[in-house]
């Protein structure tokens, strides 16, 4: 869709001159297709990156999403090299300082060997007495660079690392995300496609769907899920990418699809003799595309979004993910500390937040390359 | 049971509760869920006037009370029928009303209430047992109506069922009207109620346990009409738990004044309370009961979150949950220095639990081999960062007055308490070795005591165990169970035994483990599970034959044993408190042996309240929701 | 125009059936029986499940017990027994926290919508600067902020830190204690009072646009109908006795309702910008410029008519949103309504009365379609041939 | 239409069997009113025409736009199934009614056929380099291999004038002129070696100064290819350049048809003196007598019996209005007319000259 109008005034004569500054394509002749294709598919990959360059946020929403990339890669490379699971790992792992106190009657004359009956009783349980000597753990420990196991996010309530959570869910969040938005996409593309397409019947039926799941509130219709049946990750992401598909994105792809539908080019295809199989495949979606992968960064933010807050309510049954660690330190009540326990919930509040930032930038910096009234005159 | 700890949404807690309570109900505690009306011996007179000597001499102002779910019902009948007994119903409604006899908290102590005197044992009529009491003379309902006898005696005829005449209310009000034992209930004069017996009751029913003894008391002149209306309708029940309560007297220190739906509710004090300015000792505690508020208001918050926040902000005086609130509020409440943080023993305990029905769990050896893998201190110490402690027996320790160090210490001991991993991995060995279990990959201990995990454990029968279940409640919902089942599933991997932790959605497991069958017996579709037991009275605790009888209405895990059910007759049939005690450790020994339960650990309940109010005692068993915050003796602090 | 609203109508009901039926399908696929799922509650004792089971047509053929279902929600609005609240039954649950939900959904839509489309046309216009550059990446990240996360820290910092909010509820329980009325009295009033104000905006904004042939002369009489509308609302709830109450349970709201509409802002802004920038483009506003129309003449008669289009497709998007947010707004804000009680109902497997929430939500969710595709007919003349 | 009819249909000038005989051919497309009603009224877009095209012989298709005119080249291309009438196309070895074909059968006819479209814009998939949409034809055809394929592409880019067509071959559409893209659009049109080509107004949308050079070009390839083109224009300067007849279509009927220079030396309809004089005259010294017409053209949803033309006709009479529309009539060398008053009006305008 990066056609404009004005482009390449005729030379006129009929020589057919390349226009200056091209590069020369000669060098693809000679060469077997494929390798044309793909130098062809970089070029062009080269001049929408080009495009999308200049867009200041966009590229900022690139940064994040390749920094949460990295994260993802981190963490079983950590694992296996430098962290020891017993200790870090996400969901069993353990390890906190230990400090150990005398109970005292009052008010404790040395609190660094010390502790008043009271503090004892809030800190472990209520059964402890006088006298007794007991070991505190400090957890959630703040963050902290000392010992031979530092925690540099320091642990949550139960002494689990917080940096091999926050990594090991971006290795999560990305999965479901990709499976949601792939699967969006695919359903949204299809459906849209063949609708515009076809028409008729098949656009009436596939459309009547759409408004049909549109009606479908998206969270309630997931936690009413999530209630009757036991889903996992890839079933959420499969769920989210359907009713996604399906309901809004199907609808936006379609008036695409429409106006592609009317370009004499589908024209031509026909009068070569082209089947509706290869005009949709070879025509309409390409077409389509691009706007399908500018909604499919929507559906990644909107799947993250929604796992996170599924878990938040605690209604999905998956051993870590982001919203599950704001779900922990919520469910043991550090969620309105302010900022005293910070590290529990700031890297996954704002790894939810910014993730999806991130993919949210970059769709609307893919939408200002695909439609360029939007970019700044 | 409260498994308050670091949990949890507690919009489903509620459900937890109302699970348990249904469960408790089933054994027979007391009356109206975890409240047992604190009130003052029958020797002291009630005075008009509270002391002077007591620093605070009233004017507390509004109570303010914030509760997590709405008060569904303001008519006594349905909040102890099954239909509305939420604990949250309990909290407003139960102040309202009185019983004969009662627990004294913080003692846990047995005692009359409206009574005058002590509970006499009964006497033998013929083949009929008879047991009387009086009421104190002098007592008023809230609009000034005397209270009688026949209030009592028409009370447990509304509650029975339709045979003898009554409106057949159900769960908690059946413990009052056991229809097997109480043959009829009758007020011989203004004051005095004669309960008749078809066989000689034990304490369990006339006494501590529950019964007639302990039914709260319900005004004949306001619900009479009412209720002889209903039993002209096809469903009694049900057009009597509609009915308003909103204008019915009441007994106890407050009494009904409003109800917002979705936003609170409210009580005043009743100018009549029966124990209004009595001293009463409980638990070494003195105090002189008010009511010293003027109002009550019990305001529902969505979340523990916005209830801290209005804690703080001085919105609300106490925060009632039935599971406490969650631990990472303590800093805050600390820093604060108009809040007060308590903790307290609860009356419960968390589980594994065994299918006696299902091999290998059946097997004695199997089920010994797995709890001396389980290393209980290392898993509350380390593992649940010390919030929870180890359990040896099922009867809580908390509950002061029937525990038994002595026996509790031998069954730890027995119970493999103490011993370090190799000692564990070598008495499990053992066991399993003499079991005649066998192993593809048979795990090993070296001469230097170096362990190598096995695999592939094979049965007695020579056939290979496979994957074994272990259910418990997911992460989100109880760390401390999800841990644990971790834990487990973790050590009895090493011993080649394939124990699978499922973390499952806690209605599911709910909808699991008590499975019946179109005979309504359960099913027990399943391996193992771990969950937790919120105990109802803690003066005389009835819980353990509902639990491990084989006829017991919560025996799920098919436990069957006839010494245990002996013991349990034993313990129903009891005469004295002694006997009593001495049959409940005999039960106890045999679930250390036997193992239905694996007792694992408990966890305190940790509460919050403004230092604008001073109770007279905090350190009681589950904590001040368990007396409903105590509004007859909360006072203003100096 | 009333022909197509009856279609519209008609489509929506269609629509709304198989919905239900999907929802019936769910319940039918869950393992085991759906009359255990929906009467066999242990609460419940079994004389009454009998009874229950009957009356929900359980005893029924499959296809009878699916057309009971149906007829059972339309015709009598009867969706079985709360198992939490028994005996309560669902449909008179659900009416009680109705108002509570529609307040807080109507408001926050209504601001989100107003406030967005206001900003949004604003800084479409006025293009560059840094104010641009801040509503966008403001509005990108309250589009994208993790909302649970969100409310909280709105409702610490307004309700607490600033005290300006009351902390969670929606009533102030001191003021009502002994009301004479309930608080859904005041509630349905409010909503009354805020729907027959509009219409009668509505209205009277058609009658002027009829009369007034003048752009100038109709957006200052627009403007002061708007103030004298408002001002009789104002006068209304001033001289009425239950002019506190009312103004409590405002109060109450205005903290959930702004936290639920900024979140819907972000993206209506967004969306409102891009559209304008797209008409703006386009041909008939450079003649508007030519013809030496006032900048904001151009800017709200014609380029932001046009730019509304897309914006009132996006109420139906928004619609979701809104309805998912109001479940996480009203467990953090301690709101009794239709959202606290459907996750209430999921925690405690009241599954009818969790089906009964859903199925209300998809009224609701419908209502705005239809809304949406009427004002997308009454903005868009095209639509109204078809 | 009757066997009557049909003799006078207007005969190619060659003795062989024309490429294309098409008899009595119809549209109507339906109006939509509503879902569940059949529609009763339609749109009488082409409405029972007949006309031959001799092998490598070029016809004009003239007329304002609504006419028809892209509606008949879309039925004779089968991108528009015929309501009603016959396309008998003879070519080589093939011989038969292509009006309603379907699916394979359309696949094999379309072999023969081709169309170049009017906006050079729009008519290539900009995500599709030139080699793709030059092959398209033989891929989906399944003719050769892919080096074949562009060995085709190659001459054939050659041939309409774009060199070095290597550098061309895999350029995307919005890297070329207008005229470069339409030169590519008859490359594609050529690719199969059809024999018959509709061109739809090729050159309307390029630039006036590099229509000339398509036009050559094509002419050049219809006559070294022997390809016959339905050249659909309004613009009748065009079509006398590049067309060996000329048919003038109102409101979806044929009003005349003949001979290039007969037609524009000599017009009878009055419809089609208005177009010619709206032809500017380089010849200022030239005379020619101005036909003016009313109004605009009307929408022809189920028009009445009578002649089309007859709203607009400045020399409509009680004959028109009473009788139906009237046949093509024989008025010169194979110059047919459609109108019930050509010698009236040739003796008016004569006098008016004079």
């Amino acid at each position: 869709m990066t056609t404009t109008k004005d482009q390449g005034a005729d030379h006129g004569a009929a020589t057919g001159a390349v226009a200056a500054g091209s590069p020369a394509s000669d060098a693809f002749a000679h060469q077997p297709l494929w390798k044309v294709r793909l130098a062809l598919w970089r070029r062009s990959l080269g001049k929408t990156w080009g495009l999308f360059r200049e867009n200041k946020m966009g590229m900022f929403g690139l940064g994040l999403i390749l920094l949460f990339a990295c994260m993802a890669i981190a963490h079983p490379i950590l694992m296996a090299t430098v962290w020891d699971p017993k200790i870090y790992d996400p969901v069993t792992g353990y390890s906190a300082v230990e400090l150990q106190f005398v109970i005292v009657e009052g008010e404790p004359t040395d609190p660094s060997t010390q502790i008043s009956l009271q503090e004892a009783r809030l800190r472990l349980n209520p059964t402890v007495k006088v006298g007794q000597t007991v070991t505190i753990p400090v957890q959630p420990a703040p963050p902290s660079l000392k010992g031979p196991n530092p925690h540099l996010l320091g642990t949550d309530p139960q002494g689990r690392d917080i940096l091999s959570q926050l990594l090991y869910s971006t290795r999560a969040a990305f999965f479901l995300g990709a499976v949601a938005a792939l699967t969006t996409v695919l359903i949204a593309t299809t459906v849209g496609s063949i609708a515009a397409y076809f028409g008729g019947f098949i656009d009436g039926s596939l459309m009547r769907l759409s408004d049909l799941i549109l009606l479908m509130p998206l969270l309630p219709v997931l936690i009413l899920v999530s209630a009757l049946f036991e889903i996992n990750m890839v079933m959420l992401g499969l769920m989210i990418g359907v009713l996604g598909g399906f309901g809004g994105v199907a609808i936006v792809l379609k008036a695409q699809a429409l106006s592609v539908k009317v370009k004499s080019y589908i024209d031509a295809a026909r009068v070569a003799g082209g089947t509706h199989w290869h005009i949709v495949l070879r025509h309409i979606i390409p077409n389509v595309l691009p706007l399908s992968f500018l909604y499919m960064m929507f559906g990644v933010t909107e799947a993250i979004a929604i796992e996170a807050t599924l878990s938040f309510f605690g209604l999905l049954n998956v051993p870590m993910t982001w919203g599950i660690m704001i779900n922990t330190a919520q469910n043991n009540g550090y969620l309105l500390s302010g900022t005293s326990y910070w590290w529990l919930l700031f890297p996954a509040g704002l790894a939810v937040t910014f993730l999806c930032f991130g993919f949210f930038l970059v769709g609307r910096g893919m939408d200002e390359v695909i439609n360029p009234r939007l970019r700044a005159r | 049971m409260a498994m308050m700890s670091a949990t949890t949404r507690w919009l489903r807690l509620g459900a937890l509760f109302a699970v348990v309570a249904m469960l408790v109900t089933a054994c027979g505690p007391s009356g109206t869920s975890p409240s047992a009306v604190a009130s003052a011996p029958a020797s002291q007179a009630p005075t008009s006037e509270p002391p002077a000597s007591e620093g605070p001499t009233g004017d507390l102002g509004t109570y303010k009370l914030g509760i997590f779910q709405d008060v569904e019902t303001d008519n006594q009948w349905a909040s102890a029928d099954t239909s509305q007994n939420t604990v949250w119903n309990a909290y407003f409604l139960s102040p309202m009303t009185g019983s004969l006899y009662g627990t004294f908290m913080p003692g846990i102590e047995f005692g009359p209430v409206m009574a005058d005197g002590d509970l006499q044992p009964t006497v033998a009529e013929g083949d009929k047992w008879i047991g009387t009491m009086k009421l104190r003379s002098g007592m008023l309902w809230s609009d000034g109506e005397p209270v009688t006898a026949a209030d009592v005696a028409f009370t447990w005829h509304t509650v029975v069922s339709k045979d003898k005449g009554g409106v057949e209310l159900l769960g908690p009000w059946q413990d009052f009207a056991d229809e097997d034992v109480v043959d009829n209930v009758e007020a011989t004069d203004d004051l005095t109620v004669k309960v008749t017996y078809n066989s000689q009751p034990g304490l369990a029913v006339w006494g501590p346990g529950t019964g007639v003894p302990q039914i709260p008391i319900m005004p004949e002149h306001y619900w009479k009409d009412i209720v002889a209306d209903a039993l002209t309708q096809d469903d009694p029940r049900t057009v009597l738990l509609a009915a308003s309560g909103a204008e019915a007297p009441s007994l106890g220190a407050t009494m009904f004044k409003d109800r917002q739906a979705g936003s609170f509710a409210a009580s005043d004090p009743n100018p009549n309370y029966y124990d209004k300015g009595a001293e009463i000792t409980s638990g070494g505690v003195t105090w002189t009961e008010g009511p010293y508020a003027t109002a009550f208001q019990y305001t529902l918050y969505g979340g523990q979150d916005a209830a801290v926040l209005a804690l703080a902000n001085g919105e609300v005086d106490l925060l009632l949950n039935p599971l406490g609130m969650q631990r990472g509020f303590q800093d805050q409440v600390k820093e604060n220095k108009d809040l007060t943080a308590i903790v307290n023993p609860t009356n419960g305990f968390r589980f594994l639990a065994f299918n006696h029905s299902r091999a290998p769990m059946s097997d004695h050896y199997f089920r010994d081999a797995l709890t001396a893998l389980i290393d209980k201190e290392f898993l509350t110490g380390n593992l649940l960062q010390g919030v929870a402690f180890p359990l040896y027996v099922i009867l809580p320790e908390g509950n002061v007055n029937w525990y038994n160090k002595e026996v509790a210490d031998q069954l730890a001991t027995e119970g493999y308490a103490g011993l370090d991993t190799a000692t564990r991995r070598k008495t499990a060995l053992d066991l399993l070795t003499e079991g005649k279990y066998t192993w593809e990959t048979a795990p090993t201990i070296d001469a230097d005591g170096n362990f190598t995990p096995g695999s592939g454990i094979i049965g007695p029968d020579g056939k290979k165990i496979g994957t074994l279940r272990l259910i418990s409640p997911t992460a989100s919902y109880d760390p401390l169970r999800a841990t644990a089942a971790a834990y487990i599933a973790g050590v009895a991997q090493d011993m080649g035994i394939d124990v699978v932790a499922v973390p499952t959605d806690f209605g599911k497991i709910i909808d699991i483990v008590f499975a019946t069958n179109d005979k309504n017996e359960y099913t027990a579709d399943y391996d193992m599970f771990i969950l937790g037991y919120s105990l109802g009275s803690a003066a005389f605790p009835t819980f353990h034959c509902s639990f491990y009888c084989t006829t017991g209405d919560s025996n799920n895990t098919k436990y069957s044993s006839a010494a245990f059910d002996a013991a349990a007759d034993t313990f129903n049939k009891a005469q004295t408190i002694e006997e009593a005690y001495n049959a409940m450790w005999e039960m106890e020994k045999l679930i250390a042996k036997d193992k239905p339960h694996v007792p694992l650990f408990d966890t305190g309940i940790l509460e919050f309240y403004s230092n604008r109010v001073a109770y007279p005692f905090t350190d009681t068993l589950s904590g001040l929701q368990f007396i409903n915050g105590n509004p007859s003796a909360v006072t203003a602090a100096k | 125009m009333l022909k197509f609203f009856i279609g519209r109508l008609v489509q929506m009901v269609i629509l709304f059936v198989v919905f239900l039926s999907i929802v019936w399908l769910l319940l039918q696929l869950m393992p085991g029986d759906i009359s255990d799922t929906l009467i066999g509650n242990p609460d419940i004792p079994m004389s009454v499940r009998l009874e229950l089971k009957a009356r929900l047509g359980l005893d029924q053929p499959l296809l009878q017990q699916y057309i009971t279902y149906i007829t059972n929600f339309f015709f009598r609005f009867d969706m079985g027994v709360s198992f939490s609240r028994f005996p309560k039954d669902v449909s008179a649950v659900l009416l009680e926290a109705l108002p509570r939900t529609l307040v807080l959904f109507l408001s926050s839509t209504l601001f989100a919508f107003w406030l967005g489309f206001k900003t949004g046309k604003l800084i479409a216009w006025r293009r560059g600067g840094r104010s641009e550059q801040f509503l966008i990446v403001s509005g990108v990240f309250l589009q994208t902020v993790f909302y649970p996360w969100f409310a909280i820290v709105m409702l610490w910092l307004f309700g607490f830190v600033f005290g300006w909010f009351p902390i969670g509820r929606f009533i102030t329980a001191e003021l009502w204690l002994g009301a004479p009325f309930e608080a859904n009295d005041i509630f349905g009033r409010l909503i009354w009072t805020v729907v027959i104000a509009s219409v009668a905006y509505g209205i009277a904004r058609i009658v002027i646009g009829r009369v007034a042939k003048d752009l100038v002369t109709r957006e200052r009489l627009a403007m002061l109908l708007g103030l004298l509308v408002v001002a009789a609302v104002v006068g209304y709830w001033a001289v009425n006795p239950a002019a506190k109450f009312a103004w409590d349970i405002v109060h109450h709201t205005i903290l959930p309702v702004i936290t639920l509409g900024l979140v819907a802002f972000g993206a209506i802004m967004l969306l409102t910008r891009a559209s304008m920038l797209e008409t703006l483009g386009e041909d008939y506003i450079l003649t508007a410029r030519a013809k030496g129309l006032p900048d904001n003449v151009i800017r709200d008669r014609h380029a932001a008519r046009n730019a509304m289009l897309p914006v009132a497709t996006s109420l139906v998007l928004a619609l979701s949103f809104v309805i998912g947010g109001g479940i996480v707004t009203e467990t953090i804000f301690s709101w009794p309504g239709m959202g606290l009680l459907f996750l209430q109902a999921i925690n405690v497997s009241d599954i009818p009365l969790a089906v009964g929430a859903l199925a209300i939500t998809g009224v609701l969710a419908l209502v705005g379609h239809l809304v949406a595709d009427v004002l997308y007919a009454v903005l868009d003349p095209r639509i109204r041939i078809a | 239409m009757t066997v009557a009819d049909r003799s006078m249909a207007p005969s190619a000038p060659s003795s062989e069997l024309p490429l294309l005989d098409i008899v009595d051919l119809q549209m109507h497309f339906p109006v939509s009113r509503g879902l569940f009603r059949a529609p009763t009224e339609f749109v009488h877009a082409v409405d029972g025409i007949s006309f031959e095209i001799a092998p490598g012989e070029s016809l004009g298709l003239v007329g304002e736009s609504g006419c028809g005119k892209s509606t008949t080249g879309r039925m004779l291309v089968k991108l528009l199934e015929p309501t009603g009438g016959s396309i008998m196309f003879r070519d080589r070895d093939y011989e038969r009614d292509v009006a309603h074909i379907k699916g394979k059968e359309t696949k094999e006819f379309r072999r023969r056929v081709q169309m170049i479209f009017q906006d050079p814009y729009e008519s290539m998939n900009p995500r599709r380099t030139i080699f793709d949409t030059v092959s398209e034809p033989l891929a989906v055809q399944k003719v050769g291999n892919v080096p074949e394929r562009e060995q085709r592409v190659l001459e054939l880019l050659r041939l309409v004038g774009l060199t070095p067509a290597e550098n061309f071959l895999f350029r995307y559409p919005h890297e070329l002129s207008g005229g470069q893209r339409q030169r590519v659009a008859v490359a594609r049109a050529l690719v199969m070696n059809p024999s018959f080509i509709v061109a739809d107004e090729p050159t309307s949308m390029l630039d006036v100064s590099i229509r000339i050079s398509v036009m050559e070009l094509m002419a050049g390839l219809a006559r070294e290819f022997q390809v016959s083109y339905l050249y659909i224009t309004h613009d009748l300067a065009v079509a006398r350049y590049m067309c060996d007849r000329i048919a003038v279509m109102y409101l979806g009927k044929i009003v005349e048809i003949g001979p290039t220079e007969e037609i524009l030396s000599r017009p009878q309809h009055p419809y089609t003196r208005a177009l010619l004089s709206a032809v500017p005259v380089p010849d200022p010294s030239q005379k020619r007598t101005a036909v003016e017409i009313k109004g605009g053209v009307s929408k022809p949803v189920n028009p009445p019996p009578e002649c089309r033309f007859i709203e607009r006709c400045p020399f409509a009479a009680e004959v028109c209005r009473t009788n139906p529309h009237p046949p093509l009539e024989l008025r010169g060398d194979r110059h047919y007319v459609a109108c019930y008053r050509v010698d009236e009006i040739n003796a008016a305008i004569a006098a008016a000259a004079g």
